[in-house]
């Protein structure tokens, strides 16, 4: 029961792009095609995962630890520390699928790094360390947070694809147009509240 | 046969070709046009229009009427300024069905700037925006109504009791103000307040009997009951429905699988815990559910083209519909839940597309 | 009349239209076209190869004369409407819009004619004499698409065929040529059935006719049973008399997508086409002339005329008694599927059914309106594609969306634009899409 | 406190070295060979990806330059100084480039036709051909309906009087409108040419003239006059692109087009834009 609502919690309650407005930027920049999106939504649930597990392994018992009898909280390294994980990690997601999935990594361009500095990312993790969470909790709410990304990503690209066949006004076509989409979705996300 | 006997050319009138039409077949099309069918939507809700001025008398036809108004405007507005045709657009008659069902979709007592935002929210968020009919995703009177439930929660949930409603009603004495008893609250946003009883004893059983009864439903269904204008009264609805379904306007399956879906979930959890939700015919019967699932859900522009689609579709609306009204802060799910299902509707078209003829070779029943 | 126990037999999705307009030519028996001073017989009258042409300027010629050879195998003879002259070979307005070839012959008001070919006993004779008659007498597929008949009866040795399909089904509104043929000459048409079935060697023969002609259907089953042939009366939908929902409707076979009749174990002739072919083999005359409609809500008697190929329209608008006011369209073929044209003096062909005039106000019909999604073009669509999905991936020039979505096994039928309540040019955009991936095509 | 900046730094230290050593690993297993100069030169090129090259788009392009299959020069679009730059780059011959502009090869707007047809469907030139040929009479001139312009990169063709007009200074002969045009309207021609025949339809000078105005009778006045720098071909005549001198504004007055469909690329734009009711008879 605790897991279905950490899962729906992080996929639905607080989204991750829609409720708390994280991540914004691949989700704009990368929702024009589903087949990306999808490539996406994959690499950002791994990265996710990763450095939640890693972060969280790494604050329970790198940054307060005693030694020789003292106590040394190094907790104001926190942020230091996750985003050299996390850049670590996107470094090695974008090397090795820039050897497996040459089409994908194209097609990702500068979004891939950029998830490097997404703060969804960085954000997972510090909710993490802000909320106390097990390594296993930590885990599995980076996942469902990754899957919560996903959720909207895909859910906006097919969006998007289809608006891409509209005739808006000119002033509002192609950016303008995916935020007031966006705004919306996230209004119908707002329903969710309180579910847990 | 015989042989051809006019042979007479004196007076006979031999057309020229000055005025021929070149165009792709088909030469001759149906006589049924985008604004004839919303024409008929608007016949259509004329029914919950009745029921809702019966209910809750002129004032409620008055905000159909300042949304209906405004919507026609703000769309006319929208076209001179992106120099689109007025005439053509406005007279399709898709602003005015927005507009009676954003009006349909408040309570019968707002104050003016509701109907006046709900409009814009709607016809310039919802559908302008978006390049105007057919191309917007979502439901242009469920975004408004969304964004007005959001921005002015306050002013959308003053409900006001409608006509038939005594003392006797749990809605009154609950909710009955110092001041006076003009507002009254809704069994759903009641059944919300009451504290769950996660147990399957006998307090569960009661928790919700004061508003769940076969003698308050049977007013319920009628229309005795705080709500929207256009929710309350059930038969009117239906026949709204039926006329919809009869003029091939709406899908049946949406409606049907809707409301199946909301009943059997909350069904199978008010049979395990009776304390947790209403039973299933409660649902049905109040909020806005029924009018959502017949007028709003069905939207042509907003959901899926096949029938399969519209199934999933409709069983999605209503599964969040359920989660909501049982779990969540609203007492009230079916706008949230149509608008995340619109979001939905390009991949459910995607997935649930035809196929087409000739790419199965052998069927049943081939001689 | 005699209702068989089988139910009446259709396809999946197809449209109902409101109008059908063939009250207003049914009624009126065929009558024969009195001599023209002139006519212009256009060459390519076959899908294919066009013939080539063997008279020249200042030729005299007899009415059956051949003036254009077949030039292969996919290519149909040519024969003189009429004794006379050949004044030259001249451009004439096409059906399709794009100006065709034609011989003009210059009538000699004698209307001599060849004597016919001998009569062939159809019964005995062996299957090769009679597909080389129905070659010689230049046949060819007088529903619309004009394929050379005998190419159609004679499949490839690997395709094994079991049944032969004539189409009565005549689903377009306004036209009733087809049904006055039945009506009228039933025996050429069963007859007809037979020697194609006699060429394919099979027995199984089925006529298929929209509900709507009852009397022709009953008229038809009377004398059916001693040619060994079927009928099957169908449900008044369109578009019943396409080959494939045709071969659907009484089968239940499917023919597979981007198939021909051939690969549902099917062939499917047009009613007109068999009786050409009886008159070929019972009495010997090439195809010259053929049953044509002349209808519309502006033209002063509509009716069904005999007409020569290669009579200019306006001549058979006299025929009708001219029009009751300035028409505003003028079609060759039906409504759904013909081709609107420029002039009147495009000439009728082989594959001519109709004559059809609209009034000024049902010319201008498309606007273009936002597709609003209804779905009535996907219910109406009988080859299940999604039309309103295409036709904005063309829209917005999209054409690899187009063809993921199957838009090259358009019929083209015109179902969807009917039913469009937004009046959008659906089956333009398709036609578009396909020109287009076939081009691209072309060029890979 | 010394104590908790050296574990700090200590951490800090060794989490980078670790992960940096990890990276290391990856950047050695899943090693790809790319070549550098294909980014080089896909930023030295326009980026306008017309296709005019042949190629589907610039970076294609690009690496076809790279492995050799192409010369720099065969990019329409580039200045001269781009494609030398690439080529400097590289290190390869420039090749020459053949710049061309487009022109279309009709005068024929909304004024000059003769017969006009009742044209009811999709604005869109392919679409229009495909019916009965579209709103003007004749057959092979310009529809009019813009699919040219909508396609062209670099908005030089403009849509006047129903008729597509090039912008000379705009048109770089990429050749996207030659693609596109459903009649083969639009020609690419070579840069330095200034004068046009203005008709495209080969049909007899009579059949034309019952369409258009400006079409040309191919009365062969021009031929006759100038005979190194026009030919007629059937009832059309044609300049001979070719030709050395090409021909210029003094040929086109000596020559008196009787209907005005040989013309100087200046004059056809000055009427189109300013003179619609133009026509010399």
């Amino acid at each position: 029961m605790k897991y279905i609502e950490l899962a729906v919690g992080a996929i639905l309650v607080y989204n991750f792009v829609l409720s708390r407005f994280l991540g914004i930027c691949p989700f704009l920049g990368v929702s024009k095609r589903l087949s990306t999106a999808l490539g996406m939504s994959g690499a950002v649930i791994a990265v996710m995962t990763l450095a939640s597990a890693i972060t969280a392994v790494i604050y329970k018992y790198l940054l307060v630890f005693t030694f020789n009898g003292k106590t040394y909280d190094l907790r104001f390294l926190q942020v230091l520390l996750f985003i050299l994980v996390i850049a670590a990690l996107v470094q090695i997601i974008e090397i090795s699928l820039q050897k497996s999935s040459p089409k994908l990594y194209q097609a990702l361009g500068i979004y891939l790094p950029l998830i490097t500095t997404n703060c969804a990312v960085l954000g997972a993790a510090t909710l993490n360390a802000s909320g106390g969470r097990s390594v296993l909790d930590a885990t599995l709410f980076g996942c469902f947070s990754g899957v919560g990304f996903a959720l909207a990503l895909v859910l906006f690209s097919s969006l998007r694809e289809r608006l891409e066949l509209a005739a808006p006004p000119r002033a509002f076509a192609g950016t303008p147009l995916a935020l007031v989409t966006a705004g919306i979705l996230a209004m119908a996300f707002i329903g969710f509240a309180g579910l847990c | 046969m015989e042989e051809n006997s006019n042979s007479s050319t004196s007076d006979i009138l031999m057309p020229t070709g000055e005025s021929l039409v070149v165009s792709s077949s088909p030469h001759v099309v149906s006589p049924e046009r985008t604004s004839r069918i919303m024409g008929k939507v608007l016949l259509a809700l004329l029914f919950p229009l009745a029921g809702g001025i019966w209910f809750f008398g002129w004032k409620a036809a008055w905000v159909v009427f300042l949304t209906t108004v405004f919507c026609v405007a703000a769309e006319a507005l929208w076209c001179k300024l992106a120099g689109r045709p007025v005439r053509k657009t406005v007279l399709d008659g898709s602003a005015a069905v927005t507009g009676v069902i954003l009006g349909l979709n408040c309570p019968p007592e707002v104050p003016f700037y509701v109907p006046l935002i709900g409009a814009v929210l709607a016809i310039w968020i919802g559908k302008q925006v978006f390049g105007g009919l057919g191309y917007n995703p979502f439901n242009p009177a469920v975004v408004a109504r969304v964004g007005l439930l959001i921005a002015l929660p306050a002013a959308m949930t003053v409900w006001t009791p409608p006509r038939g409603m005594d003392k006797d009603f749990p809605e009154i004495k609950e909710f009955r103000t110092p001041v006076d008893a003009v507002t009254c609250a809704t069994p759903l946003s009641i059944a919300g307040n009451t504290p769950k009883i996660k147990t399957n004893d006998f307090f569960a059983h009661e928790n919700f009997k004061k508003i769940d009864n076969p003698e308050l439903l049977e007013k319920y269904f009628w229309g005795v009951k705080g709500g929207c204008i256009g929710e309350v009264c059930v038969p009117a609805i239906l026949i709204g429905a039926v006329l919809l379904v009869c003029f091939n306007l709406i899908n049946w399956r949406v409606p049907v699988c809707y409301v199946g879906t909301v009943a059997v979930i909350t069904g199978v959890v008010n049979y395990f815990y009776p304390g947790v939700t209403p039973s299933p015919l409660f649902h049905l019967l109040t909020g806005g559910l029924l009018f959502a699932a017949c007028f709003m859900a069905t939207d042509m522009v907003t959901c899926p083209i096949t029938g399969t689609g519209c199934i999933f579709f409709a069983m999605g609306c209503g599964i969040i519909t359920s989660v909501i009204r049982i779990w969540g802060n609203y007492p009230e799910g079916v706008s949230f839940a149509i608008l995340f299902m619109n979001a939905l509707v390009p991949l459910i078209d995607k997935w649930s597309g035809t196929r087409p003829f000739g790419y199965v070779l052998k069927r049943k029943g081939e001689v | 009349m005699n209702k068989s126990t089988r139910s009446v037999m259709t396809f999946k999705n197809g449209i109902y239209p409101v109008y059908h307009g063939k009250e207003l030519s049914e009624g009126a028996a065929t009558r024969i076209a009195p001599l023209l001073a002139r006519y212009t017989v256009p060459v390519a009258q076959n899908a294919g190869k066009p013939p080539e042409v063997i008279v020249k300027a200042g030729d005299k010629v007899k009415k059956y004369q051949l003036i254009a050879r077949a030039s292969g195998f996919v290519s149909a003879n040519l024969h003189s409407p009429v004794s006379g002259e050949v004044k030259g070979i001249i451009e004439v307005p096409g059906a399709t819009g794009v100006p065709a070839q034609a011989v003009e012959i210059i009538s000699d008001g004698l209307d001599e004619a060849l004597p016919p070919l001998p009569e062939i006993d159809w019964k005995q004779a062996d299957p090769k004499e009679l597909l080389d008659r129905i070659a010689a007498c230049g046949l060819v597929g007088m529903g619309g698409a004009s394929f050379p008949t005998h190419v159609k009866l004679s499949p490839p040795p690997e395709k094994e065929i079991d049944t032969l399909i004539l189409n009565g089904a005549e689903c377009e509104p306004f036209l009733t040529a087809d049904h006055r043929l039945m009506l009228e000459d039933p025996h050429a048409v069963l007859a007809g059935a037979a020697i194609m079935s006699r060429i394919l060697g099979i027995d199984r023969i089925f006529i298929g006719v929209e509900m709507n002609k009852i009397d022709a259907i009953e008229v038809l089953q009377e004398k059916s049973a001693s040619y060994g042939v079927r009928i099957v009366p169908l449900k008044v939908q369109y578009p019943q008399g396409s080959e494939k929902q045709l071969i659907n409707a009484i089968t239940g076979r499917d023919v597979p997508a981007g198939g021909l009749p051939m690969d549902a174990r099917c062939v499917v002739q047009n009613i007109g086409t068999a009786a050409a072919a009886a008159d070929a083999v019972i009495r010997g005359i090439p195809l010259v002339e053929r049953i044509v409609t002349v209808t519309g809500p502006v033209v002063k008697t509509p009716g069904n005329w005999k007409l020569r190929i290669g009579t200019p329209v306006i001549e058979a608008v006299r025929l009708a008694e001219g029009v009751t006011e300035e028409p505003g369209k003028l079609i060759l073929g039906g409504p759904m599927m013909g081709f609107s044209q420029r002039s009147f003096d495009v000439p009728t062909a082989k594959n001519t059914s109709g004559i059809l005039l609209l009034s000024q106000d049902q010319a201008v019909n498309y606007e273009s309106g936002n597709c609003i999604r209804c779905g009535r073009c996907v219910q109406g669509c009988p080859m299940h594609l999604m039309p309103c999905a295409l036709a904005a991936a063309i829209e917005s020039g999209r054409f690899d969306i187009a063809q993921q979505n199957h838009v090259m096994d358009c019929l083209e039928c015109g179902a969807c634009a009917y039913v469009c309540p937004a009046k959008r040019p659906l089956v333009q955009h398709h036609r578009r899409a396909k020109a287009e991936i076939r081009r691209q095509m072309q060029k890979k | 406190m010394i104590q908790l900046v050296i574990a700090a730094v200590l951490i800090m230290g060794c989490l980078g070295l670790v992960l940096g050593l990890v990276i290391g690993f990856f950047a050695k297993v899943f090693k790809v060979e790319t070549d550098p100069r294909i980014e080089l030169v896909t930023e030295l090129l326009p980026g306008a990806n017309c296709g005019g090259c042949g190629k589907a788009g610039c970076s294609d392009f690009a690496k076809s330059v790279v492995n050799g299959e192409n010369p720099p020069g065969k990019c329409p679009v580039s200045s001269k100084e781009q494609i030398t730059a690439i080529a400097m780059a590289l290190g390869v011959d420039p090749g020459s480039a053949f710049p061309r502009r487009a022109v279309v090869r009709c005068g024929g707007d909304i004024h000059q036709v003769n017969r006009k047809i009742n044209y009811n469907g999709v604005l869109d030139c392919a679409s229009a051909n495909l019916i009965s040929g579209g709103p003007k009479g004749c057959r092979y001139g310009c529809i009019g309906m813009g699919s040219c312009a909508a396609k062209c990169p670099f908005g030089a063709i403009e849509i006047i009087n129903n008729l597509a007009v090039v912008h000379e200074e705009l048109c770089v002969g990429c050749g996207t409108c030659a693609a596109v045009c459903p009649r083969g309207v639009i020609e690419l021609v070579p840069m330095n040419s200034r004068v046009h025949v203005y008709c495209n339809s080969p049909e007899k000078g009579p059949e034309k003239r019952k369409n258009c105005k400006v079409s040309c009778l191919g009365c062969r006045k021009c031929e006759r006059l100038a005979p190194e720098k026009f030919k007629v071909e059937g009832f059309l005549a044609r300049v001979d692109y070719e030709a050395d001198p090409p021909p210029t504004e003094e040929d086109v007055e000596k020559v008196g087009c009787p209907t005005g469909a040989l013309l100087t690329a200046s004059r056809h734009y000055e009427i189109e834009t300013f003179d619609p009711e133009f026509s010399i008879k």
